[in-house]
Formats: C-alpha cells, sequence, structure tokens
C-alpha cells in the first residue's frame, strides 16, 4: 500500500483532503460545543439545586 | 338617568364562566399558578395585586389571546378553546392600551371598532353614545390630540353600544377600564357596569378602585393567591 | 401507552441519555466502514481519477440536509397541533447539525467542483437550492435566537420551517427552471459519475453513518436544551427535581 | 330617549357573513393609508432611486443595462415590498388594536387576507404599474416593457403575502426588519426567478408565458394557504 500515492491522490491532495479535514474539523467542533453546552447546562442547573437544598435545609 | 327600564334582552339561562387549574409561565418566571374562579350570570370577578400580578394575563388568557400553560377556562362547560369560533361573539375585551387608530378621529375609531366586531348601527346611534360619554363635541378631533381620559371614554362608548344592542355581549373583560377617568368618568362606568350585570351579563375586571357594585362582585387579590402557592 | 410518557421533556431526558452511547458506537463503526470502502476498496474512476472520492462525504452530506429539514418540518407540525414542548426542541437541537451539513455539501461541492469542471461555483440547480436550504436553516436559528419567550419561539420557529418545507420544492423546481434557461440542459454539472456496486454501499453506508451521528448530536443538544429550560423554574415546579434523582448534580 | 335605543337596527348575526370581515379590514387600512400618504409614497420613491442607481453604476452603454434590466427593477421591487412589510401589522400591535382585530367576530383569515390585499394596493400596484417608466432607462422595447409589467403585477402580490408571514412571526421582536428580511428573502426566489426570467425570455422572444402562468398558479396557491398561515402566526405573537 502506497501511501505516498495515497496521500497525493493523483496530485489532488488539497482537495480531496479539504473536503474529509473539513468534514471531520466540523464534526469535532459540533460535538466539543455540544458537550460544552451540556456541561454549562448541568453546573447551572446544579448550583440552582444546591441554593435550593441550602434555602430550605429541613424538607 | 334612572335605571332604564330597558331589558329587552331574553334572560338567558344563567351563563357560567369558570376557570380551573389555569397556570402560565413566561419564560422561568411563573405568572398565573393555579388559580380557579366560577362566576354566574349577573356577577363581577373584580382582579385585584400590584402591577405584574397577572391581571391583564388573566384577562387576555379568558378573552381567548393567551393560552394557558395548563388548565382550561370553561363557558357554560364547555372549553373555551373548543369555542374559539362563537367565543369571539361572546367575549367583549377591553385591554389596557386604548386599541385606537391616531389617524383616526373619536368617532370614525368608535365607528372602527363597531365594524370590527360585526355591529352595523345608525350614525345616530353612535352620536348618541358619544354624547353620552362626553365627547360629542370632540368627534371630529384625532385620537392622538385627545387626553388618556377622553380616549378611555371612547372605550365607554363602545361598552354604552354594546348594552343597547340586540347581540349583546354576555362577558366583559376589562383592564383597568377606569384609569386616567375622572370622577364623572369612573360613576358612568359604574352605570354601565351595573346595567351590564343587571342584563344578566358577566364581568371580569382588573381594576384597583373600590367600585360600588360590591353586591354583585367577587374579589380575588392575585397577589395573595401567588403567596399562598410558594 | 407507554410510548406516550416519553414524550414530556423530563421522561425523555434519562431516556436520550441511555440512547447516545449506542447511537454514537453505530456512527462510528458505519463511519469506519464507510470510508474504508470508499477510499481503499472502490475502484478509480475512469474519468476523475481518485477526486471522484469526494461524493462519499458530499452526497450523504446534502442527503441529511434535506432529511434533517424535513424532520424539523415533521417536529415542527407536531409541535403546533399536539402543543408538545418537546418536539419543538428537537427541532431546536436538530437545527444547528442540519445547517452544518448544509455547509459541508456546499463545501465539499466546490472542492469537487474545481477540479473536475475547473470552478469552485458553477449555479449548478442542486447546489443553488443547497445554498437557499441554508438561508432557511439560518433564518431559522435567527429567528429562534431573536425571540425571548421560549414558547413563542418554538412556536415561531416551528410555522416558519413548515413554511419553508412547503417553499424546498418550489424554490428546487424554480431553480432547475432557471438554471436550464441560463445554461441549457445540456451541460448537467454535476452528473455523478458511473456508480459501480461498491461505490453505491460505500455512499450509502456513509449516509447511515451521517443519520446516526445526527441523532447522537441532537439527542445530547436536546438534553442540555431541556436543562437550559429548567433553569430558574420556581421550585415547585423544577422539573430538575425529578432530574437530581437521576443524580444530575453529579453530571451524569 | 330609550326609543332610539330600542330602534337600533337589527343585523343578522356577523357569523354568517365571515367575508365581511375581509372588506373591513381592507377598508379599514386604505382609509389609514389614506391619513398617511407618506409611506406608500416613500417606498415608491425608494424604487425609483434603487433602479436609477444601477446605471450610474455600471455606465450608460446601453446593450448591458438592457440585458441586466429585469433583474435590477425586479429585485429594487423586492426590497421596496420588504421595506413596508414591518408596518404592516406593527403600528396596529402598538396601539392594540390588533387584539381587536384577532377578536374580532370575523375569522382572523378573512381579516388578514384584507390587510395583505390593502398592502399589495399600497405598494406592489404601484411599483408594477411605475416599472414600465423606469424601464425606459434600460433601454427595454414597449413589449418587453409590458411582460415586465404584468409579471411585477402578477408577482407582488406573492411578495405582499409571504411577508406578511415574516411580519407577523417579527412582530415585536428587536432588530425584527433585518430578521424580516432574512427570513422572507429566501422564499421570494422563485417569484423572483419567474418574473425576471419572463421578461429575459421576452428580451430574446422567447415564449414567456410558461413563467406569467407559473407566477399566476403560485399568487393562486398562495392565496389560499397564507392567510391561514398568517392568522397562526399573529395567534403565536399575540400570546
Amino acid at each position: 500500500m502506497n501511501w505516498a500515492a495515497f496521500f497525493s491522490m493523483d496530485a489532488r491532495a488539497f482537495y480531496m483532503w479539504g473536503s474529509f479535514g473539513a468534514f471531520v474539523v466540523a464534526i469535532m467542533l459540533e460535538i466539543t460545543l455540544v458537550r460544552l453546552r451540556g456541561k454549562r447546562a448541568q453546573a447551572e442547573i446544579g448550583e440552582e439545586l444546591m441554593a435550593d437544598k441550602a434555602k430550605r435545609p429541613a424538607q | 338617568m334612572a335605571a332604564s327600564s330597558v331589558s329587552n334582552s331574553t334572560q338567558t339561562a344563567a351563563d357560567t364562566l369558570r376557570g380551573s387549574g389555569l397556570r402560565l409561565e413566561r419564560g422561568s418566571r411563573t405568572i398565573i399558578d393555579n388559580i380557579s374562579f366560577g362566576i354566574a350570570s349577573g356577577q363581577a370577578l373584580i382582579l385585584r395585586g400590584a402591577n405584574g400580578s397577572g391581571k391583564t394575563s388573566l384577562l387576555r388568557m379568558l378573552a381567548g389571546l393567551t393560552l394557558p400553560d395548563a388548565g382550561v377556562v370553561l363557558w357554560n362547560g364547555e372549553p373555551l378553546r373548543a369555542l374559539s369560533a362563537t367565543w369571539r361573539s361572546v367575549a367583549l375585551y377591553l385591554g389596557h392600551n386604548n386599541a385606537l387608530k391616531d389617524d383616526f378621529t373619536a368617532h370614525e375609531n368608535l365607528a372602527d371598532a363597531l365594524s370590527i366586531d360585526g355591529i352595523s348601527l345608525e350614525p345616530s346611534a353612535q352620536l348618541e353614545a358619544l354624547e353620552k360619554v362626553g365627547l360629542i363635541d370632540r368627534r371630529h378631533v384625532l385620537a392622538r390630540r385627545l387626553s388618556q381620559g377622553q380616549k378611555r371614554r371612547i372605550g365607554l362608548a363602545r361598552l354604552w353600544l354594546a348594552l343597547s344592542h340586540a347581540h349583546h355581549k354576555p362577558l366583559w373583560l376589562l383592564d383597568e377600564p377606569t384609569n386616567a377617568l375622572d370622577s364623572e368618568g369612573v360613576l358612568l362606568f359604574t352605570e354601565l357596569i351595573g346595567r351590564h350585570l343587571g342584563r344578566g351579563g358577566i364581568a371580569c375586571i382588573a381594576t384597583h378602585l373600590a367600585l360600588d357594585i360590591a353586591s354583585r362582585a367577587k374579589e380575588m387579590n392575585l397577589d395573595s393567591r401567588i403567596e399562598v402557592v410558594r | 401507552m407507554s410510548l406516550f410518557k416519553y414524550s414530556s421533556p423530563t421522561a425523555f431526558y434519562p431516556l436520550a441519555g441511555k440512547l447516545v452511547p449506542w447511537f454514537a458506537a453505530l456512527a462510528a463503526i458505519f463511519a469506519v466502514i464507510g470510508l474504508y470502502l470508499g477510499l481503499f476498496v472502490a475502484p478509480e474512476d475512469f474519468q476523475q481519477g481518485e477526486v471522484y472520492r469526494i461524493i462519499f462525504i458530499h452526497v450523504p452530506a446534502a442527503w441529511m440536509a434535506m432529511v434533517i429539514y424535513l424532520a424539523m418540518a415533521m417536529y415542527g407540525v407536531m409541535a403546533l397541533t399536539f402543543n408538545t414542548r418537546l418536539s419543538a426542541m428537537m427541532m431546536e437541537a436538530l437545527a444547528p447539525t442540519g445547517a452544518i451539513f448544509t455547509a459541508l455539501a456546499l463545501w465539499t461541492g466546490a472542492l469537487w467542483g474545481k477540479p473536475t469542471w475547473g470552478t469552485y461555483w458553477a449555479w449548478d440547480a442542486r447546489m443553488t437550492s443547497t445554498l437557499i436550504l441554508l438561508f432557511l436553516y439560518i433564518g431559522y436559528l435567527a429567528l429562534i435566537n431573536a425571540i425571548e419567550d421560549k414558547k413563542r419561539a418554538d412556536k415561531a420557529g416551528a410555522l416558519l420551517v413548515i413554511v419553508g418545507s412547503v417553499n424546498v420544492p418550489i424554490i428546487y423546481f424554480s431553480v432547475k427552471w432557471w438554471n436550464t434557461l441560463h445554461q441549457g440542459a445540456s451541460v448537467s454539472v454535476t452528473a455523478s459519475p458511473k456508480m459501480a456496486a461498491i461505490m453505491l454501499w460505500a455512499m450509502l453506508i456513509m449516509a447511515i453513518a451521517c443519520w446516526t451521528y445526527a441523532i447522537t448530536i441532537s439527542l445530547v443538544r436536546v438534553r442540555a436544551i431541556i436543562l437550559e429550560r429548567e433553569r430558574g423554574r420556581s421550585h415547585s415546579t423544577r422539573v430538575a427535581n425529578t432530574l437530581s434523582a437521576t443524580n444530575i448534580v453529579a453530571g451524569s | 330617549m330609550t326609543a332610539t335605543l330600542n330602534s337600533l337596527t337589527q343585523i343578522d348575526s356577523p357569523v354568517f357573513q365571515p367575508e365581511r370581515g375581509f372588506i373591513v379590514a381592507m377598508a379599514r387600512d386604505a382609509r389609514l393609508a389614506a391619513r398617511s400618504k407618506g409611506e406608500a409614497i416613500q417606498a415608491l420613491a425608494f424604487f425609483v432611486v434603487v433602479v436609477s442607481l444601477f446605471p450610474l453604476a455600471i455606465g450608460p452603454e446601453s446593450a448591458l443595462l438592457k440585458r441586466i434590466a429585469p433583474g435590477v427593477v425586479w429585485v429594487a421591487a423586492l426590497l421596496s415590498v420588504l421595506l413596508t412589510l414591518p408596518r404592516m401589522f406593527a403600528n396596529d400591535h402598538a396601539d392594540g388594536t390588533l387584539e381587536q382585530l384577532a377578536l374580532s367576530v370575523y375569522p382572523l383569515p378573512t381579516i388578514v387576507a384584507g390587510k395583505i390585499v390593502a398592502h399589495w394596493l399600497m405598494t406592489g400596484l404601484p411599483l408594477a404599474v411605475l416599472s414600465p417608466l423606469l424601464g425606459l432607462q434600460f433601454g427595454l422595447a414597449s413589449g418587453e416593457l409590458a411582460v415586465l409589467c404584468v409579471s411585477l403585477i402578477l408577482g407582488t402580490p406573492v411578495l405582499s403575502m409571504i411577508g406578511a408571514i415574516g411580519a407577523a412571526l417579527t412582530l415585536g421582536v428587536r432588530g425584527g426588519s433585518i430578521l424580516l428580511a432574512l427570513l422572507v428573502l429566501p422564499l421570494y426566489i422563485p417569484v423572483l426567478i419567474f418574473g425576471a426570467g419572463a421578461v429575459e425570455q421576452a428580451m430574446v422572444s422567447i415564449d414567456f408565458s410558461a413563467n406569467l402562468s407559473l407566477l399566476g398558479a403560485i399568487v393562486l396557491l398562495a392565496g389560499l394557504a397564507v392567510p391561514f398561515a398568517v392568522a397562526a402566526a399573529l395567534k403565536i405573537s399575540l400570546d
């Protein structure tokens, strides 16, 4: 398996890996952003739960 | 004017307006939290409460403009949602703002409001209504140049005509109807609401004034209700 | 009917959590198989040589752009008719992924066009419709972010997407009409190369990979949206209460 | 005095004449527009100015101007209509009359249809009627000017209808007018393509009737569906 030939994609490496690269970058970016959004939402809800518990210790 | 003998409206079976478990949320704030009430023909529900306590939201909900998040509004046992077509011929809603076009004169605004409600009346009746509320000599003045009290009186003229019209709307939903009215205006309003209830109508009024129709009025303070729940 | 109980956000939240790893695994497996088939097994195209392999991500992305928009329209109909909050949240969860797939379809289409037809942008009917579809996505995202009241934003967005989805076929037809008017029917710019069976398989598997990926991401995003909608709610209606039962604070 | 009260004319219940809502709303908006003529004239002035900018920008040689004429006039018409869309509901929303319209005994779709037609009469139709005059600047022949006018007469109602959906959805939203453009312009594309395309085909003397009939079809379809969509959008915005 001649990796050099594979990556050159008969000299159109830029277009090939430009597309696949953009795809991978977009997917990775979206995954990280969504996870961050989830973490932030959980953190904020967690704080409010704590605040609620603190206000009414004896339930 | 002595209580006129105008009682040409056939006394329909007692209408009832009931709200059960009404709830409204705006974003994360709960505006109306589990409110229930019931009023029948000839009765008025006076909504008290500080600003932002949900008076306007409750009235808009009864008018069918705002959808409750929970609970249901019943007119003679029928849920409001199913009634939406006929509901608009049952309820007359006067909002916090005066619903007047600044580019129309007082008379034109009255005629416009009536035409929207599908009521076609002789101009003479409209003039009579304007005279009754003391706007007859200012009827050609653009609404833009009328004072707040005068604008409010156009609303009273609508109520006056609604009373005398054959298709009398049984339910009045009034949001601060007397604000910016002078004492004479308040007297006029009290007379109109008295006649409306006398004819078996129902009214739901958000106001901070003590209206002397206490005999037929139930009060609900929206503030206390909210405190109670929390 | 047990399924119906999952239409409430609080019941759906833990279910979505359980489904995410499964769909993520499926997406990864299909992606690996699809890429392997596409890049290593599929033969060279006699005309376009190697660069045609961009088709294995360009076509699935274009399909997903359309499928996600139609799925949003379907959720929109449910949001407006059944007034269920969850379907509106699913719409909001799907929209960014749909927009990204549309942008990727345009990007990969341009990069495929340059070596093959000499221009990055050839105003081809399909590509132009995809561009307009991107405008529709951007319109939806702009609308729901401009309206503060979430309830109104949901319903307004649902109505916009329903109106948009009715217009998509009309837009496609008018663009195709316009394209043939100006370029003549002879040049069908993106005539995809003759498809060997293996190529079709590779593209199909990549499409499934994109589809399962989209489900995974929108389930994760909808969970975040459910939590965001719970913030600040008065204690008695705190949905998080039930969520805290699934030790939300522990970040499960 | 009570005598006059009882002699009030008796009208049958409005519910049986839902279509009167169309007339009531249209007459109302027409009278309002007559009171503030400025708005309609502004849109017309904007249309004239924008169209006249292009020869200044591109140069006077008539061959090129003639080629781009349909596109320029049509895009200018699109943008002029776009400018007047927010006003369709915003004024009534601000002074509270929109709620009264929504609570009128007449069904909301008929009232909305009346408002859309009134809006078209105030903006779309004048643009279409004026367009042949502007086409002269671009050296269009009389036949082509006629097609331009007809295509705009057929197309501008759809601009008002789709625009009404956008205006209703963005009612009272901060920065609503730009958002409105973002929502509405993509949906205008088919009308733009068929409208401008008809004039271009007329210029190269190809049969343009197909484009015009497609425009006509869109007007009819939109005419049936759009009032209900706008009514739904208004109910959402007034919630």
